[in-house]
């Protein structure tokens, strides 16, 4: 029951705050005292495993479950999620109600997807989830570019979303019901259809290559959304759910690989854009993509405790990035990178998002670094390619962070405007330093013990890597460092002197984008334009033919009509020139359905025969005459 | 021997009679004329009838068609232009259909004269032919006759309802007319 | 009780036609006539109730009424219910009390509005309810004259063309649907029109020529009606330009007529047949689907685009029963979640779908226009009208926790397991959806507010509330679906041979 | 039956089986002598005179019903049936002829000189019962030209309307060229079966006929479709329900379609079937006429004329029933079922046209919802009834017209009838359109209660037979169709 | 004479008959031409009588509800052709036809 509760708890508080009215304060103290309430359940109900079913129909069963990963995402999820709704309150004024409502009921989307144990209540979560995101990316939804990126976010992570139906579809289709529990007893071709859907639902959902430059849209969110969206929640669902099923699907050869693949690819590429990037949010949600892709490597490399404690770690440095980065935005007006460094406007902001970044890069003792270097244990393991891509991908870790934290929060300059005395009020401080301390107890995994108890809470077995890894990392970051302060010192960080066509289309995931519209987007909206045309007039085959074989006959009747000026020819013929008149005209007119091209036809063939009736008795004689005679065909010769 | 060498050649002259005078109805100036001509065909009909055995319907016959033909004359001199055959009389449309579809009749008709094995079953009483039809006209066919017999009084009232120039209360068209669209007073 | 649901709607409409005039406290009164049309129209939803509670769930027909009719050619009239006709009718009975509540521009002829809203209303439940093929028939043809009527007097733009087509359209369909059931009539032996018992004689059983014509009439028939790709093209124009009301009426209801009998009668009657044909009709289904998503994101007329849709969902539906037919062994029980899903599709898109025509017809009411790009920013006026159309755009769009989605992951589950291959294609067409609502409602709710519409009124109380029941329907059925998946699976399980 | 067993004939008790037609005749008679002898004001007492007869007329002809223990015979030496057909036919025409009679009161008022109408009418009737009656192919030809004469003095009994008299030499002239041939028909058909009752054809008739059968079923057959406005000698249909006096048009329409239709069908099951295909003969027709009938009723702008192709179309759809007989068990009750409902809708339909005034072009009925809403549901009646939209009884004959045709495995005459029934909704809809959605430019008005009440009369039994149709499928399917 | 010879005479009469029907314009001549036909009509029905039918009486009545076909047609044909010439002054097929389409 307690597992009902928390995805419940958070949507019953959203609607609580919309019955509230137009009261900032108490708005506000009730988001984030439901989000503590829900933290203390989560922590209750991650000690206990509980789990809860519901019929939805006759044959299906809709069940929450906390087990293994499930338990952490279920506490990480309100712990980050607080501070980033406390921040939202303090500084969102515009429809503050409506924001912190929403948030809270994507926190219990989210619960409802952590705690789901079979693909149909995961599905269920994981669109709620994707629909939240609309509203909360399009909060501005008087600016047509938000509404235009809610969209284009959410039609994205809605193509990850056909895997998931697959998947769920297929998990039926093998074990008769939707559970996960049946996975892995489901036979190997069902499995690799299931295994398919999920990667592509995960790959899409946690910004992975191809799908990766949604994330940048999602920006278009006020940023404790942002903060939101690419730590603990949404972007996480794709990763958590390779970590909760990938142990399941491992039986299909091709799944592993195929996601250390994705991960490898996309923490490469992430962390080329956010090297390039100069807008303070897109570096970091370009840093995003290659984060996860970091757990999408772990995941490969058959680690899933190491990549959901990375995941635990990025959740906590990343909020605390963003929450940073929007202060600064907030401070100056623009996220561009080449006007900010803060170091002095805000000191104390700019020390917390030092912690952040100093995660980011994975600098020991801190969690991230902890759960970083037992990523490179496990792929090394695995493969010494797959780590020497981890290595390099730590390498630009390190230099994007330092450029990063540099670039906004560095000591000003002679080129930077003087930025505006900015004063960070309490609770957004407050904010900051609950998350920059969060990430700081991370380092606590380093400790003896750390290890079991994130085997424990991940239900997953750890690599520990020989002690040359930590050193070489160590080394690498350092070397970064120090290549970062001297860019930094000869104003060359913001671009690195590239050519400003190849900067920005690195830092547009390589034309990416662009590309997507051009293949994709493009040709799908001019085949729906086509067919709407086609739709409006149709003309089919068969009328044209009909039309061609009517003028035919025509021109042959009218050769008679010629020889022979008997009226009754004349009608005969007038009814054929008139058929294909009717088939002549709608060929020409062709601005109708086939339908309506057949029921015109029928009117001018009408008009045509009208004409038999000549209103001469002497041509009804003929027409007897006629008639007899084709009615003895019938009767003579036909039998 | 000799008389039924006689009686084909009464039979081929009637014969023969019919047809021409039935064409010469068509290719003759005066109406007046071609009426008499088809009084004529009839009367070769009637002959043909007659020696057949069927003297009393050949007999009706002729007698019937002299005096429609008598009316027919009278109507033709009294509504029709050119009765007396003044001015040459070649008033025709779709001759040449008109032509195609006789002669399709003919031979339509004339095909089961040849293709088909008509029933050899003569007539073996022929003298005793006026009395079987007084009683199968007042016996089995009384329905027929009665019917006819109402055909005929309706085709009377029919003639005198069209044609009469007078009526019982005046002249025969005073009010013979669809209602007036508008309201009447009558008729509330 | 059901045959009650019938004739008192009827009996209502002889009524208000005559007392509308007649009676000066209701003629006065357009909105008391309303009033007193809203409650009579709601008769058969108490009375439907009613017949909800006392439903078992025996997997045959329940709560027959029967009368005897035309013995000598065996047609009968006979009502009663399943899990497959209550929902519908059901359903049926709720569109129109939505409907004729829904505030409308009478034209000064309240009286025949309400009277054939209420006539078409007691044919329509009368339809769902029918068990005998010549009854069924008869409320079929019925209520074609009716929706004929209501389109060409109360419609805008070129209604009276769109009806025409409508109607001449719909009756070609509804003819071949007459020479099959008398197709299949004289098959039987002893002749009878009785659903039950053509059901239990199989009498084509086992195919041929003959089964195929019979499918062929029926199939025609219920194609027309679905309307499925190709047979669609009266569907635009006939709603575009009727009236909201009657739109929602025409996309809730009278679709659901084509696609009830593809299971009433098609598959329940000539299942041999069916089966064989049950892949073709999946392919049609997938092209529906998705040539009904496509052309709809191209549309910029709000109600050819929810018109389009339709045609999109109908191909779920039509997938759904597709899948439920097809001759697989041991898939019976994703058959039946199919064929449950496909049901559910059917009241699903009449609570949605006629939501957004009534959205469609007060967004004309206030701004005489369905062309989405000559709105803008409606939010900042009306914040009811959004929300409730955001509503209703994402159950369409089968979001879950609403009804739509119930559907659609059902129909999918089932098609997954039997039609693989095109269940995958099909799956673009959530997709192509998903785009087309969304930007839709960027268009018309989002982004800024031109100066015209700033004097926007928002909804009335009785269009938000007539709304707001519908989708609270829509809600429960999407987050609780089980009440209505246990009424539907008692007919879905046993009829698919699980 | 042979000949002989019949023979001699108690006349006596063959006069008791069409005292029906006894009575008609009489009646016939004292109404003319009232129209001659009363005075002018009273000439509308011949109408109530007329109807008298047709009550009683009808009054004698219940008890022949099968139903209510009538024999099923044939009599006057087989020239004439009295089974459940001729009964129902006659329980057809009479009270349709009543309707008619309702309808021409208010019309002729304006004519002092109409008792003669009511004989007429009477005998048209009557003509139309003996056809339908007629076992024997002299009786036909009677039958025929007794319908056909007062058809056509009937529609051209309005003097003074140049269109009634070029409508009724039009129908004359289609009627005289068609009867000629027929005779010779008739001539070749005795000549091949030495007989001339259809039960001495059915044994007398050689299979090895071939042509010359051909020719004589050809030809009477023809004769059959001018009585019935079936192709090709339809051409009158139109012109007359355009030019004659409504009523007229209401009654020559439709009624003699009851006599054609049944003696077609006696006609054609004394054929043999071997060596001549008269069913796809009739099928052809069938076809023929329901096509060319509704297609060129399409854009006619004359209510009435419209009415008249509707007509033509009509009696395609009731050729169905003929291609059906000795195939299908619902011919015979389609037949009577689609004659039923087509006689009904047709006089309700030309009722309104007449309650109306005779108008008849397309604008004077703009509005007619708004201001005679009964008449419009008259018409929509009437009109939806031929459409065959339940529950009227159009409905029923189409269904068993449709059944019938499937059952006699003619699947593409069933489907060619869908289609035009499809075609035939646009010009129905053409009427009523304008009818009921737009407002009446101005007022309409009307002729006056005794045409009301019939017009209404007639549209409320469609619904009554729609609904009700048990007892009529019953007693239709229970009736013999001799010989 | 016989049987063939006979016929051959009658569906002379009708083919002329038909000839005159089709193509004449006045209606009196138009009418002799249906005469004509039934004038075949007649003498076939004789021939069949004669040598076919036995001689059944019902022949001989035939025959006689031929002619009065013909009585009733022409009566009714000189009555219509009066009562249009006076409405219209027509006297041939070409001056009616304004009842068409």
């Amino acid at each position: 029951m307690i597992v009902l509760i928390l995805p419940l708890l958070p949507v019953a508080g959203a609607g609580v705050l919309l019955l509230l009215g137009d009261r900032p304060r108490l708005v506000g103290v009730a988001a984030v005292g439901t989000l503590l309430l829900t933290l203390a359940v989560a922590i209750a109900a991650a000690t206990s495993e509980p789990s809860f079913g519901w019929a939805w129909s006759p044959g299906i069963q809709l069940r929450l479950e906390l087990d293994g990963f499930g338990r952490t995402m279920s506490v990480l999820v309100p712990l980050i999620a607080t501070p980033i709704v406390a921040y939202a309150a303090a500084t969102e004024d515009d429809g503050r109600r409506r924001l912190l409502a929403l948030l809270l009921a994507f926190v219990g989307a989210m619960l409802l997807l952590v705690s789901a144990a079979d693909f149909l209540t995961l599905l269920i979560g994981w669109e709620l989830v994707s629909f939240l995101s609309w509203t909360l990316i399009g909060h501005r939804w008087r600016d047509p570019d938000a509404v235009r990126s809610a969209t284009q976010a959410f039609l994205t992570t809605r193509v990850g979303d056909i895997g998931l139906f697959i998947a769920a579809g297929m998990t039926f289709a093998a074990t008769g019901s939707f559970a996960f529990a049946g996975l892995a007893g489901a036979d190997p071709g069902a499995q690799a259809v299931i295994a398919a859907g999920v990667l592509l639902a995960a790959a899409a959902k946690s910004a992975q290559l191809p799908f990766s430059p949604w994330l940048f849209a999602a920006m278009a969110g006020p940023t404790p959304v942002s903060a939101l969206l690419h730590s603990a929640t949404l972007v996480a669902a794709g990763a958590y759910l390779l970590i909760r099923l990938g142990p399941d699907l491992g039986a299909v050869a091709w799944f592993l690989p195929a996601v250390a693949t994705v991960g490898i690819a996309t923490a490469l590429a992430g962390a080329v854009v956010a090297l390039v990037q100069t807008d303070a949010k897109r570096a970091l949600a370009g840093s995003t993509s290659a984060q996860y892709g970091l757990m999408f490597i772990a995941v490969g490399a058959g680690s899933v405790a190491a990549a959901g404690a990375q995941l635990v770690a990025h959740a906590a440095f990343k909020s605390l990035l963003f929450l940073g980065a929007g202060m600064a935005i907030h401070a100056t007006g623009s996220g561009w990178l080449g006007s900010l460094r803060l170091a002095r406007a805000m000191p104390l902001v700019a020390l917390l998002s030092a912690v952040g970044a100093l995660a980011l890069t994975a600098v020991p003792p801190l969690g991230a670094a902890w759960s970083k270097e037992r990523i490179l244990a496990a792929t090394l393991q695995a493969s010494p390619w797959l780590g020497g891509a981890v290595l390099i991908a730590s390498l630009l870790t390190a230099l994007y962070a330092a450029r990063y934290q540099l670039l906004v929060f560095g000591p000003p300059d002679a080129g930077t405007r003087a930025a505006q005395p900015y004063r960070p009020g309490a609770a957004e401080l407050a904010s900051l330093a609950v998350l920059a301390s969060v990430t700081l107890l991370l380092s606590a995994v380093w400790l003896p013990g750390g290890e079991r108890f994130v085997a424990s809470m991940t239900e997953g077995t750890l690599e520990s890597g020989a002690a040359w890894e930590i050193a070489a990392s160590v080394g690498l970051t350092a070397v970064a460092f120090g290549l970062v302060w001297q860019l930094f010192r000869s104003r060359r960080l913001l671009t690195f002197g590239l050519p400003d066509r190849l900067q920005a289309a690195a830092a547009d995931w390589l034309g990416l984008p662009a590309m997507t519209h051009a293949i994709i987007v493009r040709p799908i909206e001019s085949l729906a334009a086509t067919l709407a045309r086609l739709d409006d007039r149709v003309i089919d085959a068969g009328i044209r033919g009909v039309a061609w074989l009517a003028r035919r006959v025509s021109a042959l009747a009218a050769i008679h009509g010629e020889w022979t000026f008997d009226g009754i020819v004349r009608g005969i013929t007038s009814l054929t020139l008139g058929t294909a008149r009717a088939s002549r005209t709608t060929d020409d007119l062709g601005v109708d359905a086939a339908v309506e091209a057949g029921a015109r036809g029928v009117g001018l063939v009408g008009e045509a025969s009208r004409r038999l009736q000549t209103g001469e008795s002497h041509h009804y004689y003929v027409i007897i005459a006629v008639g007899l005679a084709v009615m003895l065909v019938v009767l003579i010769w036909i039998p | 021997m000799s008389g039924e060498l006689l009686l084909d050649a009464i039979f081929w002259l009637f014969a023969a009679g019919a047809v021409v005078t039935g064409y010469r109805v068509f290719r003759t100036d005066s109406m007046v004329r071609a009426a008499f001509y088809l009084l004529a065909s009839f009367a070769a009909v009637g002959g043909i009838l007659v020696l057949l055995g069927a003297e009393f319907v050949g007999m009706v016959l002729i007698l019937m068609m002299a005096g429609e033909m008598l009316i027919m004359a009278i109507v033709m001199v009294m509504y029709m232009m050119n009765p007396a055959g003044l001015n040459p009389m070649w008033m025709v449309h779709q001759h040449r259909v008109a032509v195609a579809a006789g002669l399709l009749s003919f031979a339509v008709l004339a095909a089961p004269v040849l293709l088909v094995d008509f029933p050899d079953h003569p007539n073996p009483a022929p003298e005793k032919a006026t009395a079987q039809l007084g009683e199968e006209l007042l016996g089995d066919s009384m329905l027929v006759f009665q019917t006819a017999g109402v055909a005929l009084l309706s085709t009377m009232i029919g003639a005198v309802v069209l044609a009469s120039r007078r009526g019982r209360y005046g002249e025969a068209e005073e009010g013979s007319t669809e209602p007036s669209l508008e309201q009447d007073l009558e008729s509330t | 009780m059901l045959s009650a649901a019938v004739i008192l709607p009827i009996v209502g409409a002889v009524l208000i036609f005559v007392l509308g005039r007649q009676l000066s406290w209701l003629a006065t009164s357009e909105r008391r006539l309303q009033r007193v049309a809203t409650l009579a129209a709601a008769i058969p939803l108490v009375l439907l109730a009613f017949a909800w509670l006392a439903f078992e769930g025996t997997g045959g027909f329940e709560q027959v009424e029967a009368l005897n009719w035309i013995p000598t050619l065996g047609v009968s009239y006979r009502v009663g219910i399943d899990g497959l006709s209550l929902p519908l009718a059901s359903m049926t009975a709720l569109i129109f009390v939505a409907a004729t509540a829904y505030p409308v521009d009478l034209r000064g002829r309240g009286p025949s509005y309400f009277a054939l809203m209420l006539f078409l209303e007691g044919a329509s439940i009368g339809l769902f309810l029918a068990l005998d093929l010549f009854l069924f028939f008869v409320f079929w043809d019925v209520s074609l004259v009716a929706m004929y009527f209501l389109i060409g007097a109360w419609g805008h733009g070129d209604a009276r063309r769109s009806a025409l087509k409508f109607f001449v359209y719909t009756f070609a369909g509804s003819l071949p649907l007459l020479l099959a059931i008398l197709g299949i009539y004289l098959t039987t032996e002893p002749r009878t029109f009785d659903m039950a018992q053509i059901i239990e004689q199989q009498p084509l059983a086992g195919g041929g020529l003959y089964a195929v014509l019979v499918f062929i009439g029926f199939f025609i028939g219920f194609a027309i009606k679905t309307p499925m790709v190709p047979f669609h093209t009266w569907l635009p124009p006939a709603h575009v330009d009727a009236p909201g009301p009657v739109s929602a009426v025409l996309a809730g209801v009278l679709l659901k007529m084509g696609t009830y009998g593809f299971v009433r009668i098609l598959m329940a009657m000539l299942p041999d047949t069916f089966a064989q044909f049950a892949f073709p009709l999946a392919v049609l289904a997938v092209i529906a689907i998705v040539y009904g998503a496509l052309v709809a994101l191209a549309q910029t007329n709000l109600k050819r685009l929810v018109a389009y849709t339709s045609i999109n969902h109908m191909g779920y539906v039509i997938l759904g029963l597709a899948v439920a037919g097809a001759a697989v062994p041991g898939q019976a029980a994703a058959q039946a979640i199919a064929l449950t899903g496909a049901t559910v599709e059917m009241v699903a898109h009449g609570l949605i779908t006629g939501s957004l025509f009534l959205i469609s017809g007060s967004l004309l009411a206030r701004g005489s226009t369905y062309e989405t790009d000559a709105y803008g920013g409606l939010l900042q006026r009306a914040p009811w009208l959004t929300s409730l159309t955001v509503l209703a755009a994402f159950a369409s769009l089968g979001l879950p926790g609403l009804a739509g989605f119930v559907a659609e992951i059902q129909v999918f589950t089932g098609a997954l397991a039997v039609y693989p291959w095109l269940a995958a294609v099909g799956l673009f067409g959530i997709i192509v959806t998903a785009a087309l609502f969304l930007r839709m409602l960027g268009r018309v709710f989002l982004g800024g507010l031109p100066e015209r519409w700033s004097e926007f009124r928002d909804l009335g109380r009785t269009e938000a509330f007539t709304l707001a029941a519908l989708l609270a329907l829509v809600v429960v059925i999407g987050v609780f679906p089980a009440w209505l998946l246990d009424v539907i699976d008692s007919f879905a399980g046993p009829f698919v041979g699980r | 039956m042979p000949d002989s067993e019949v023979m001699p004939m108690d006349m006596a008790a063959a006069v008791g089986d069409v005292v029906p037609e006894i009575v008609l005749v009489v009646g016939g008679v004292v109404v003319l002598l009232w129209a001659l002898l009363a005075p002018r004001r009273w000439q509308s007492g011949a109408a109530l005179l007329a109807l008298v007869a047709l009550a009683l007329a009808t009054l004698a002809t219940l008890p022949m019903l099968p139903a209510l223990g009538g024999r099923e015979s044939l009599t006057f030496a087989d020239t004439y049936a009295r089974d459940g057909v001729a009964v129902w036919s006659k329980l057809i025409v009479l009270p349709a002829t009543a309707a008619v009679i309702g309808l021409s009161v208010p019309w002729f008022r304006s004519d002092p000189r109409h008792g003669e109408y009511y004989t007429l009418i009477l005998y048209g009737a009557l003509g139309a019962i003996l056809l339908a009656g007629a076992t024997d192919l002299k009786e036909f030809v009677v039958a025929m030209i007794l319908s056909s004469a007062t058809g056509y003095v009937l529609t051209g009994y309005h003097r003074r309307s140049s269109s009634g008299s070029e409508a009724a030499i039009k129908y004359y002239l289609i009627g005289a060229l068609t009867s000629a041939a027929m005779l010779i028909g008739v001539a070749y058909l005795f000549g091949l079966a030495g007989s001339t009752t259809l039960s001495g054809l059915r044994s007398g008739l050689p299979p090895t006929g071939g042509v010359g059968l051909a020719v004589g079923a050809a030809l009477v057959i023809l004769a059959v479709a001018f009585k019935i406005g079936a192709v090709p000698a339809h051409a009158w249909m139109p012109d007359v329900a355009q030019g004659a006096p409504a009523p007229v048009a209401a009654f020559v329409t439709s009624i003699p379609k009851v006599g054609g239709l049944i003696f077609l069908a006696r006609f054609v099951l004394a054929l043999p079937t071997d060596g001549l295909d008269w069913r796809l003969l009739v099928a052809v027709l069938s076809a023929a006429t329901m096509t060319l009938g509704n297609l060129a009723a399409l854009w006619q702008t004359d209510v009435r004329r419209l009415l008249g192709w509707s007509a033509v179309s009509q009696t395609g759809y009731g050729l169905m029933a003929i291609v059906a007989l000795g195939l299908s068990g619902l011919a015979v009750p389609s037949l009577l079922f689609f004659l039923l409902a087509y006689v009904i809708g047709n006089v309700a339909a030309f009722g309104v046209v007449v309650e109306l005034r005779g108008r008849t072009k397309l604008e004077d009925y703009l509005g007619l919802g708004r201001a005679r809403p009964l008449l419009l549901g008259a018409l929509l009646l009437a009109f939806l009834s031929f459409i065959g939209v339940p529950p009227r009884a159009g409905f029923v004959a189409k269904l068993l017209l449709f059944g019938a045709a499937i059952e006699a495995d003619y699947i593409w005459l069933a489907v060619l009838a869908a289609l035009n029934t499809v075609v035939s909704i646009v010009y129905y809809v053409r009427v009523l359109a304008p009818a009921y959605f737009d407002a009446p430019p101005k007022s309409i008005p009307v002729l006056g209660r005794w045409a009301a009440i019939a017009t209404l009369a007639m549209a409320v039994a469609l619904i009554v037979v729609g609904l009700w149709a048990e007892p009529f499928v019953r007693a239709f399917a229970e009736s013999g169709l001799l010989p | 004479m016989s049987l063939e010879t006979i016929l051959l005479v009658a569906a002379a009469l009708f083919g002329i008959g038909v000839y005159g029907a089709l193509s004449q314009q006045s209606f009196v001549m138009l009418m002799m031409g249906l005469e004509l036909m039934i004038n075949g009509g007649i003498l076939a029905l004789g021939a069949f009588w004669a040598y076919t039918a036995g001689g059944n009486p019902q022949g001989q009545m035939l025959a006689i509800v031929f002619m009065t076909v013909m009585a009733v047609e022409m009566a009714l044909g000189f009555a219509l052709i009066t009562n249009v010439y006076r409405a219209r002054r027509a006297d041939i097929t070409e001056k009616l036809r304004r009842l068409k389409g």
